[in-house]
């Protein structure tokens, strides 16, 4: 942890500044012709399509509005004519980068209605899985960060060991980007022989870069001219939006799902570790809760791995899963934030309504208020350091 | 570069000789740091091994990529300046090769010897910004606009502290002449101490840093990228160019690093001169090429260095630093310069 | 931030790396990027997917029943199965002769397919099986329907299962050959 | 193919009713504050509580709970309670295309879930109480004839895009919303995709491929099992 955080007088000077500037900045005293500029769906920043429409007034934002649903594929929709066990393969693909963690709340709240629990083995695997796609999802955002701010090397580091990440994540699900590994009351395969020990060597990896990527990035000056004080979402704001995870740890609100509201079916409580805030809520401060956060879970990852209980990894359920009528909500702190499911069940083989909590919506749906008096490189660190995946965002 | 020979050619054979030498001069060293630089030591910077495939240890990449470039479309957007869109990366180039035009390679080997070289050369340099002025504004896109507008605005800001950093080299060589700054250094001595000569980088410290931070930004390479920034316009000026304008757009960036670097030697590190060898002796006039090709590559390296390693300053941040920081810099060490040259 | 800048530091690290991947054994030794660098140049060499890598689905054609459960579980619809009954000869000598499940055709559109797993999961019979195999592109997507007996092919790139690490209880299985 | 074996036995003697009195605190301050508005209420022990209010008392039942310290908002949604007319457009037990089942008419009751509910749309929507870590569902109905509901952005700003999702999934007004234009669809899209009676067309145009069975051998029944 070389990193410190900066004085707080310095940050709430800085906030003030870019608080009257961005003010001053769209009441211009000299009114010219704006321009509009549409950045995506296709653009080389966008990480999937998301397309922004920006009125610009020379190169400051005068109001911008996200455009979504190039992606939309309907999961909610098609999760009512899918069995329980065919969602868990649809909702893989919502947050593409960290999959597992998809299917983790899905299952819980399908458990939930069940009552069913899974034995303590496949809760300590399913967490172990949880938190490593978390690290490949979080390992790949700071990497983007890299080519949002214009360095082009910290996305190959990145890319590199989050592969030793996504090897693990294969050797026991299968699946590098769609595990479909967790199922209701356990899960699909015990561990192959000899991954606790390669995991950790993974672990080992993923601490080394964040080591690496501090130097290089956080350290370097003009990345923290280019993200301090720009981007600040207050907590009140953010919290109204109902941003989360890291976009509202990093804004200084202390909340975490996998602390605060653990749902049972994850083994949290078992380990020592800590939520990381920044009191800024620029996007300096998003991004080094981040990295503070990859290195948590590699932390969480290593000490769950030597607490793992023998025994069965798989409850006993009914061969044709059938939930019992009612409603439940599950919501896990997911890479991107927290993500729930509403799911309502009558009685059937599927789900009679599934409400998908993604994080990104949420999270994206802030920056019409966040890019107002920005200029246009800040609109691409502002989204950078959001963070979002655009399956999230249209499900 | 003629005179080497020392045979008489009629003035036609010379031109052509000229002409041939100017591509090999601009051209052979874009290549070489192209494939060397941005090919292969990028992808080890990044734990990989980059083109592989074309020759061996993909050496033949680039041709690969110019062989590809000339069969792809040649596409004009609907609403472009025509003329003035076909006609902006020539222009650009055209920078590149008036450059080269006053770089000596050896005590004899030169295209022309301008008394005022110097000047001639930040003064050519300057007329790339026309080109990329004309290619932002003339493809009709809000991005080649923007990348236009913010490409110019740099470029002019850096021009100044890049000619108030060669103001110092000026002063001590007491020429602007190219060839004569590159004897300056060869015969002068630092502060009495004389046999290695005087490169001037040893006295001009501060300017070569300078300068090179200045050609960084009027190369738009990383971190002044700003007008390029894929990021955010995609390409910037270059967006809606396709094929073999595209690729001159592509020679032009990567051939005045190769240019601005052999002005940065000749300027700094004592051009086409060795220390410890007589500046006179016509071995330079074969050896110079080569060992300002040595220099170059250096000079570059730390240009591509900083190209890996760094994220790009925001347009205000570096007109920021242009004016606040540098060319305040560049003054205090003209100041400082001119007082050590009436002292010593 | 310390003495050194960061901006130095970052030379530092870029630096470092290359240096390790252009000098993979130490830097006296001589340079051997292909060592030092994490990718490999796919066609020339390749890469071993873990055994239980999803790959591509075999079929044991012989465990087949034409029992369809595959293919109604499959959510995206991407198995198409025939068959029909026929007499074979009994168990026993003098038995009665046995009904049995032919399978006629046996497709699976890959260009369907979400590679989720299912199939091979409710197989009851040990007919369907994942292949770490990758190499099956094609460039038409109508030729990704691949028919019984192609995926009958892959089924000797089918690895064995591994054994579990310690604690675990459940059986490792055997694939039949 | 009946494989319903290894039914799993819960045990579902030891659930007793439980009590949870911070949920019921919560339940009672948002009567007092609420009053008439909420029709119904629902709590399940130390897991979570819905309360189904009117639609008029919706803005303000957001009001209150914001005041109560509810400043986290979650998601927003709705749901069609009518049972969908297509089936579930794949079953493994019957064959509806084959087999079409034979009372038609029998009219299938519309069941409504937690809390209950009075009409075909309901909205719902999810706030969260992060200091205490508490979290209330609200349901509101909307009647059939008038499928409108007084938007949330005033007390949530993040309700904005939930509700123009809502909107162009259900067909339901958001009164007072800037911008309820389609967030996901395109413009000119026709219907509301998340209505139960909008048909999912890649389960229609083409049959389920679980529909054949095995043909059995000519001249016999299909009593016939495999070995």
């Amino acid at each position: 942890m070389t990193t410190q955080i900066p004085d707080l007088s310095e940050q709430e000077q800085l906030r003030y500044i870019s608080q009257q500037a961005a003010d001053a900045r769209v009441n211009v005293e000299i009114e010219t012709e704006g321009m509009t500029l549409n950045l995506g769906p296709q653009h080389p920043a966008t990480h999937g399509t998301l397309r922004i429409i920006a009125k610009l007034d020379g190169e400051q934002v005068v109001a911008a509005e996200p455009v979504m649903g190039y992606m939309h594929r309907g999961y909610e929709k098609l999760a009512e004519v899918r069995t329980y066990p065919q969602v868990t393969t649809l909702v893989n693909r919502i947050d593409w980068v960290g999959s597992f963690a998809n299917e983790t709340p899905f299952i819980l709240a399908a458990e939930k209605l069940m009552e069913v629990e899974a034995p303590p083995r496949a809760q300590y695997i399913r967490t172990i899985l949880h938190e490593m796609s978390r690290i490949a999802n979080v390992i790949l955002g700071i990497g983007d960060m890299g080519v949002q701010v214009g360095a082009v090397t910290p996305i190959f580091f990145a890319f590199r060991d989050r592969e030793y990440v996504l090897n693990q994540i294969e050797a026991v699900t299968g699946g590098r980007f769609h595990p479909n590994f967790d199922r209701i009351g356990g899960l699909k395969d015990d561990l192959p022989a000899g991954w606790i020990q390669n995991t950790k060597n993974a672990m080992e990896k993923v601490r080394d870069f964040c080591d690496q990527i501090e130097e290089l990035m956080y350290g370097n000056e003009i990345f923290q001219a280019r993200t301090r004080g720009i981007g600040i979402i207050p907590k009140d704001v953010g919290l109204a939006y109902g941003l989360s995870g890291v976009n509202i740890r990093g804004s200084g609100v202390d909340w975490d799902v996998r602390r605060d509201n653990m749902s049972p079916g994850l083994v949290y409580d078992q380990v020592d570790w800590k939520v990381w805030t920044h009191p800024d809520g620029d996007s300096y401060s998003r991004m080094w809760v981040r990295l503070q956060e990859v290195r948590e879970g590699t932390k969480i990852v290593d000490q769950l791995l030597d607490q793992i209980p023998s025994g069965p990894i798989m409850a006993k359920v009914p061969r044709i899963i059938k939930v019992p009528a009612g409603e439940a909500y599950v919501e896990t702190e997911n890479p991107l934030g927290v993500m729930g499911y509403y799911v309502v069940s009558k009685g059937d083989l599927n789900p009679y309504r599934v409400k998908i909590r993604s994080a990104s919506f949420n999270n994206v749906s802030i920056t019409p208020w966040l890019l107002k008096g920005v200029y246009v490189p800040d609109i691409i660190t502002i989204l950078g350091s959001l963070y979002f995946i655009l399956g999230d965002i249209d499900r | 570069m003629i005179s080497i020979l020392s045979v008489e050619i009629p003035y036609w054979g010379q031109t052509t000789f000229r002409v041939l030498g100017g591509l090999a001069a601009v051209l052979l060293p874009a290549g070489a740091l192209v494939y060397i630089y941005l090919f292969k030591l990028m992808s080890f910077v990044q734990s990989r091994l980059g083109p592989m495939e074309a020759g061996p240890a993909g050496s033949l990449q680039l041709l690969a990529e110019v062989g590809k470039a000339f069969q792809k479309e040649d596409i004009f957007p609907r609403k472009a300046d025509k003329l003035v869109f076909a006609a902006a990366p020539f222009v650009v180039l055209m920078s590149t090769f008036l450059l080269i035009l006053v770089v000596p390679f050896g005590p004899d080997a030169w295209f022309v010897n301008l008394d005022t070289g110097i000047f001639f050369a930040l003064a050519v340099s300057s007329v790339s910004v026309i080109g990329i002025l004309m290619a932002g504004w003339a493809s009709a896109s809000k991005y080649s606009l923007l990348g236009g507008l913010r490409a110019a605005g740099q470029l002019i800001a850096y021009e100044l502290p890049l000619v108030l950093a060669v103001m110092g080299v000026v002063i001590q060589a007491g020429t602007l002449n190219m060839q004569e700054i590159v004897y300056a250094q060869a015969e002068g001595e630092i502060f009495g101490i004389s046999g290695i000569g005087n490169p001037f980088i040893i006295t001009q410290f501060i300017g070569f840093a300078i300068f090179l931070i200045a050609m960084q930004a009027e190369l738009t390479q990383p971190p002044f990228d700003m007008p390029v920034a894929e990021s955010e316009l995609v390409s910037g000026y270059m967006t809606e160019y396709s094929g073999i304008r595209f690729l001159l757009f592509f020679i032009g960036e990567f051939a005045t690093a190769g240019v601005f670097s052999m002005i940065a030697s000749v300027l700094f590190l004592g051009g086409w001169w060795v220390p410890g060898l007589d500046p006179d002796s016509n071995l330079f006039n074969i050896l110079g090429p080569a060992v300002l090709f040595g220099k170059v590559m250096l000079v570059t390296f730390l240009i591509f260095w900083f190209r890996f390693t760094y994220p790009r300053f925001r347009e205000d941040q570096l007109q920021k630093l242009a004016w606040k920081v540098l060319i305040p810099l560049s003054l205090v060490n003209i100041v400082a310069t001119g007082i050590l040259k009436v002292v010593f | 931030m310390g003495l050194v800048p960061g901006m130095i530091k970052g030379l530092g690290v870029t630096a470092k790396s290359a240096i390790e991947t252009i000098f993979p054994d130490g830097p006296l030794k001589p340079p051997s990027p292909s060592k030092g660098a994490v990718t490999i140049q796919y066609p020339h060499e390749k890469e071993a997917p873990a055994p239980r890598a999803r790959g591509v689905i075999a079929l044991q054609e012989d465990n087949c029943t034409a029992c369809m459960l595959c293919a109604r579980e499959c959510p995206d619809w991407c198995i198409y199965i025939e068959g029909h009954k026929e007499k074979a000869p009994p168990r026993r000598a003098g038995g009665k002769p046995r009904q049995k499940n032919k399978l006629d055709r046996f497709d699976i559109d890959f260009a369907l397919c979400m590679y989720c797993g299912i199939c091979v999961e409710v197989c009851p019979f040990d007919a369907l099986f994942w292949s770490p195999e990758y190499e099956f592109s094609e460039p038409r997507i109508a030729d990704l329907l691949h028919d019984k007996s192609r995926l009958a092919e892959w089924m000797e790139t089918v690895p064995d299962f591994e054994s579990y690490e310690s604690g675990s209880e459940a059986k490792v299985r055997k694939v039949p050959r | 193919m009946s494989d319903e074996t290894a039914v799993d036995t819960v045990d579902e003697a030891d659930v007793v009713a439980e009590t949870d009195e911070v949920r019921e605190a919560t339940l009672a301050s948002l009567t007092d504050e609420v009053g008439d508005g909420i029709v119904e209420s629902h709590i399940r022990p130390n897991d979570d509580i819905w309360v189904r209010v009117s639609r008029d008392a919706w803005v303000d039942t957001g009001m209150a709970l914001k005041s109560m310290g509810f400043g986290y908002f979650s998601f927003l949604s709705a749901i069609d309670w009518m049972p969908s007319p297509f089936g579930r457009d794949m079953d493994s037990q019957v064959d509806l295309t084959l087999n079409p089942p034979e009372d038609e008419d029998d009219d299938v009751v519309m069941e409504t879930g937690v809390a209950g509910g009075d009409t075909r749309f309901q909205v719902f929507a999810r706030v969260n109480d992060i200091v205490n870590n508490r979290a209330i569902t609200l349901k509101a109905d909307l009647p059939d004839d008038d499928l409108s509901i007084a938007t949330w952005i005033p007390v949530y700003s993040g309700a904005n895009w939930h509700e123009r999702e809502a909107a162009e999934m259900f067909g339901i007004d958001f009164v007072g919303h800037p911008n309820l234009r389609n967030l996901y669809l395109p413009g000119a899209f026709e219907g509301n995709p998340m209505r139960k009676d909008f048909a999912l067309l890649s389960r229609r145009i083409k049959p389920w491929p679980g529909i054949v069975d095995v043909e059995p051998m000519p001249g016999e029944d299909e009593e016939g099992e495999d070995a």
